[in-house]
């Protein structure tokens, strides 16, 4: 316990939350401070390459591990399950329909990669080592999910046609290939075949500032996630604001049976829970926007960004950490 | 020089429609358009702007399409079709072309 | 398809006024429009073009509001009322548009 | 308030052209118009998109003059003559304005 | 003296005077090179938030100063004063309107980050220390001057009404809580918080490649005061390209009674008269646009971008350094 | 022969390369990933002043050599005579118009800057250096041969008026101040200028993530080149695709005379050799539409950028360095 609160303190006053913090703060004040729509989209590109990249060179240097597949394995699984558990939370917890509460549970089931990226910078400043490939489970996880929801919106309608959406127009096509998984795992890859040798060539420009821009870009989802609390204030009534808490530790749960199953250190076992804790805003919204334009945005979005994403980013983190060092016994 | 009547369609809608939408348009013969940035708008669905954007979930483009007359009707329900179950506005007005025999 | 006559109101004006404008513009009642963004231009003011701003100063936006055709005329006042003193222009074209009941 | 009939002229035109419309635009006495980024477009020359280039050489902008309707005729044959040997097109709607003597 | 020209000529040929020269040489002669609007804008933000975080850290290094709180009542008041003296000048010396000199006026009271970062910059390589606080000092020069300016045009029509202008707005909410403010008082706060270890995370992307970065963006700089000056020619007249000079000159006075007054170091008084001889060219003709806009954006964007912004990169700098060595004894 | 497979193999899984290949799939794949505009048009100032400051200070610390007068000479030679070879070779290869023809010929005469930049790069990890000065030969390759094109154009059409187009308006101005030009010479005068002190002060900015960059931007490149061959699948012909190969080499071995003529370094002959191989795709491309609109862009951008710019890339560059090691004898 003492862990956890000094672990929390320690990150509450890293300036990676302090720059997320300013920034939820100048949207709240309504401060037309604002990151430009292309720096923000060259800095995500920029992380996703880093990680990616960072990730294999690890997988060359420890060889690949006979679990590898399994996590992977868990990870399709834990995406595919998460919404069901999430679904049946939101329709007891809160009065949402069933198709927002299925668009809201595909972004629970999904990942957040920045999530992800603060929890991987935070375990290497502690020393904490994990399996380089956590990267490609993360990848692994985006997409299960939106199946499932989709799924449980069509059970709901017992089937009946959803106009032209769902699934019918290659949409799994257009998330598998979508951005982020592509760069993600073309990363991983590269660095993986140059291992070392690769990292040495591009260390200034991947690892070195890694720490500064993230700050710089969690300034901007600061900014993002305030000026979405801001306009949906109307929305977040109770009951869906305890679930975007109640949510990420449930998530994390099963993230921590998966990962203490499969013997994962320490480190991996920490990122499993993140990954399972955290809720995507990138992927998922945007298969949502075409799948099931009926559901609400303000009400996923202000809860995968506004509620869920800080609170990972401040407790969520050094919880899952202290939980996984507790349970791994190191 | 002499001009051609047409009509000048122009759509806004959701930019993850896009490839939905050049599909449709040219499921009714319509190949030429051009697509505008949008930087933000107001709605029934409330506010946005392009800045707020970590994702290209909620962002709108504005597609121009100037056609002959009579494709109006096909182009219409077609569109129509998509804007149904999707925000977005469409509005049609007359116009003058010149090169006729291009649209 | 049924369509319906409505007017279509560009106004350019300077993006400073943004939040201005949209205050003036819920004033009357109109909650949709599109916001635009303009690359450059030219006028009596002279030239001017994005890529040698510094600051937002002196930036421009073109906001687009299909409105019906009774709000034509408070939409006017309240825009006018902003342009005098403004650089920018208004102009307004016929249009039609699919449900109605939107705008 | 009081408005008065004027055109409202859109040419899609490629980037590289912009400097030479100007130009063309002021020989023949129009010195307002509005530059309007294009994301992308389909015509007889294929598609193309603004993300995919690495060279100002394939984009295109939207450039919108609203003139008095007596300037129409030569702003057309100035266009025009660029237009002939570019890729593009060109739209004449009818339109309105506040304040006619600033165009 | 001799002190001033050796300053003067290393500063000259330092990169990121000479890659000013180039953008602004580029612009005369017309050439297409463009800087995007976003990297522009990207930069900015990066530059903000470095100065501001190395103030801050520099705060918690060194302990909060007695001092801090009157500099920054001095800055303010400076900010209050400079618009008179601007306008009395103007007034005599050119034959611009109320409303135009009052706009002009407002510019000279508020002050240029990138001048501050130019100046920060080479005191740095000279190896003179400055108080990290007088970025906050920076922050509360923002504002008063527009305040100044305002009066100064209610004054002279008789307190008639602008027709929606003026204050009524919000404007002054919105100059307090604008972007740069925001960041650079922002950053400076998370500086002092995490102080040197906050530091050590970030520095290879906020110390290191920082003057790199100042070159690209003084690029710009010099590309968009270039094409200013082309443009607005025929405004130029003598009387306001002697005012261009002489009010930086006549700023840096007054900032180097404050900063001896004061008891600053070197650096300090430095800083505080090259703050002083700095004339806004991002937060004050924003608002100039809403609040006075009969007032000609070209006279007092190509007066501060065109005219004062290379006088103070060029000259005045290396001048205030040396006049603030010989007065503080150093 | 060894040597080239091997420095072929080694060239083929580096970093950069593998990000062009991840880029190049992901295009053929249909993934929507992109690099914002605005991201590509920065990292491509980057570039720019990156290379032409290096270079100006290699000019610095080695003196001006007698030779660069007459490298310059070459380069605008080569310029201007390799659009005949190239205009010949597609005359009997392919089945192209006149126009089509004189078009491509005119990006084979010009330059890639950013296969300039890869040759570098790899010349530099291999501990082989270069004349500084070849930046400035780049420059001087880009225009000439667009003079040619035109030229070959006119006569072919018995110098009749091509409506306003060709040389009259002006594009000789804008093709000789385009943004490339004018930061590489201006980056090469100022890294000239200031030396190796200069360097020292941003070389955390140029030199350490530099390469980091270059994988960034081919990653982009290699988005843009197979989004092209993507869509002009249709327009590759045997024929085409053979010259898109075979001109590169043959420029090459003109570039590898004219080195070896004037005695250049082994790293200068492979430069000489890699800008006579490389085909422009950005000012001649722009130059192209404005004066001859009617040449279809499909196909000189297709050859430039999905043909031979992968070529000289992947394969390309090292044969001209194993070659310029054997001539030279190093
Ligand atoms: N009356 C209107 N005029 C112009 N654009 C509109 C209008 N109504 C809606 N829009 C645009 O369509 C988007 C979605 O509108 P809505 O479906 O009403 O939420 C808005 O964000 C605007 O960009
Ligand atoms: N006739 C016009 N047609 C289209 N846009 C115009 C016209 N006149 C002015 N504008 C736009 O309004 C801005 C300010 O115009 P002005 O007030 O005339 O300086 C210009 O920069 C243009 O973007
Ligand atoms: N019918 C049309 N409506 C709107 N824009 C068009 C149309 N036809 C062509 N365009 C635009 O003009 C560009 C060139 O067209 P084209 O000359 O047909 O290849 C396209 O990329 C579109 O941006
Ligand atoms: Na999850
Ligand atoms: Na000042
Ligand atoms: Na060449």
């Amino acid at each position: 316990m003492d862990g956890i609160l000094a672990l929390a303190a320690e990150n509450l006053l890293s300036p990676i939350i302090l720059f997320f913090a300013l920034g939820f703060a100048a949207a709240l004040a309504r401060s037309e401070l604002s990151v430009p729509e292309a720096i923000a989209k060259g800095m995500s590109l920029y992380l996703l390459l880093a990680i990616g990249f960072k990730g294999g060179v690890s997988l060359a240097n420890h060889g690949v591990d006979a679990t590898l597949i399994l996590a992977l394995m868990a990870g399709v699984i834990l995406s595919f399950a998460l919404p069901f558990v999430a679904f049946g939370l939101l329709r007891a917890m809160t009065g949402l329909s069933v198709i927002d509460a299925a668009a809201v549970a595909a972004h629970y089931g999904s990942i957040s990669i920045v999530t992800f990226v603060a929890a991987s910078s935070v375990l290497s400043s502690a020393g904490i080592a994990a399996e380089g490939y956590m990267v490609a489970v993360a990848a692994a996880m985006e997409a299960p999910a939106i199946l499932s929801a989709l799924w449980l919106v069509t059970r709901a309608s017992g089937g009946a046609d959803h106009g032209g959406g769902g699934l019918g127009s290659g949409i799994l096509r257009e998330i598998l290939l979508n951005g982020s998984i592509v760069l993600l795992i073309g990363s991983f890859a590269i660095g993986a075949i140059t291992g070392q040798e690769g990292l040495a060539k591009i260390e200034a420009f991947i690892v070195a500032p890694f720490l500064g821009v993230l700050c710089l870009f969690l300034l901007d989802m600061g900014l993002i996630a305030g000026r979405g609390v801001r306009e949906a204030r109307g929305l977040l009534r109770p009951g869906l604001f305890a679930f975007g808490i109640l949510m990420p530790l449930t998530g994390a749960a099963f993230g921590l049976a998966a990962g203490a199953m499969l013997g994962l250190s320490t480190g991996g076992v920490a990122l499993m829970m993140t990954l399972s804790a955290s809720a995507s805003y990138i992927a998922v919204p945007a298969a949502m926007r075409v799948a099931l334009p009926e559901a609400n945005p303000a009400i996923y979005l202000t809860l995968a960004l506004g509620i869920t994403f800080p609170f990972n980013l401040t407790l969520g983190i050094p919880i899952y950490m202290a939980i996984a060092q507790a349970v791994t016994g190191s | 020089m002499q001009t051609h009547k047409a009509k000048r369609v122009e759509i806004t809608i959701e930019a993850v429609m896009e490839r939905r939408l050049a599909t449709a348009l040219e499921e009714v013969g319509v190949t030429g358009f051009t697509i505008l940035p949008v930087l933000g708008g107001s709605g029934r669905s409330g506010n946005w702007s392009r800045e707020g954007q970590v994702s290209r979930a909620s962002g709108m483009i504005n597609v121009v399409c100037i056609i002959r007359p009579e494709r109006l009707a096909p182009l219409l329900d077609a569109v129509g079709g998509i804007l149904e179950r999707h925000i977005g506005v469409i509005s049609v007005t007359d116009c003058e072309v010149l090169r006729a025999e291009r649209f």
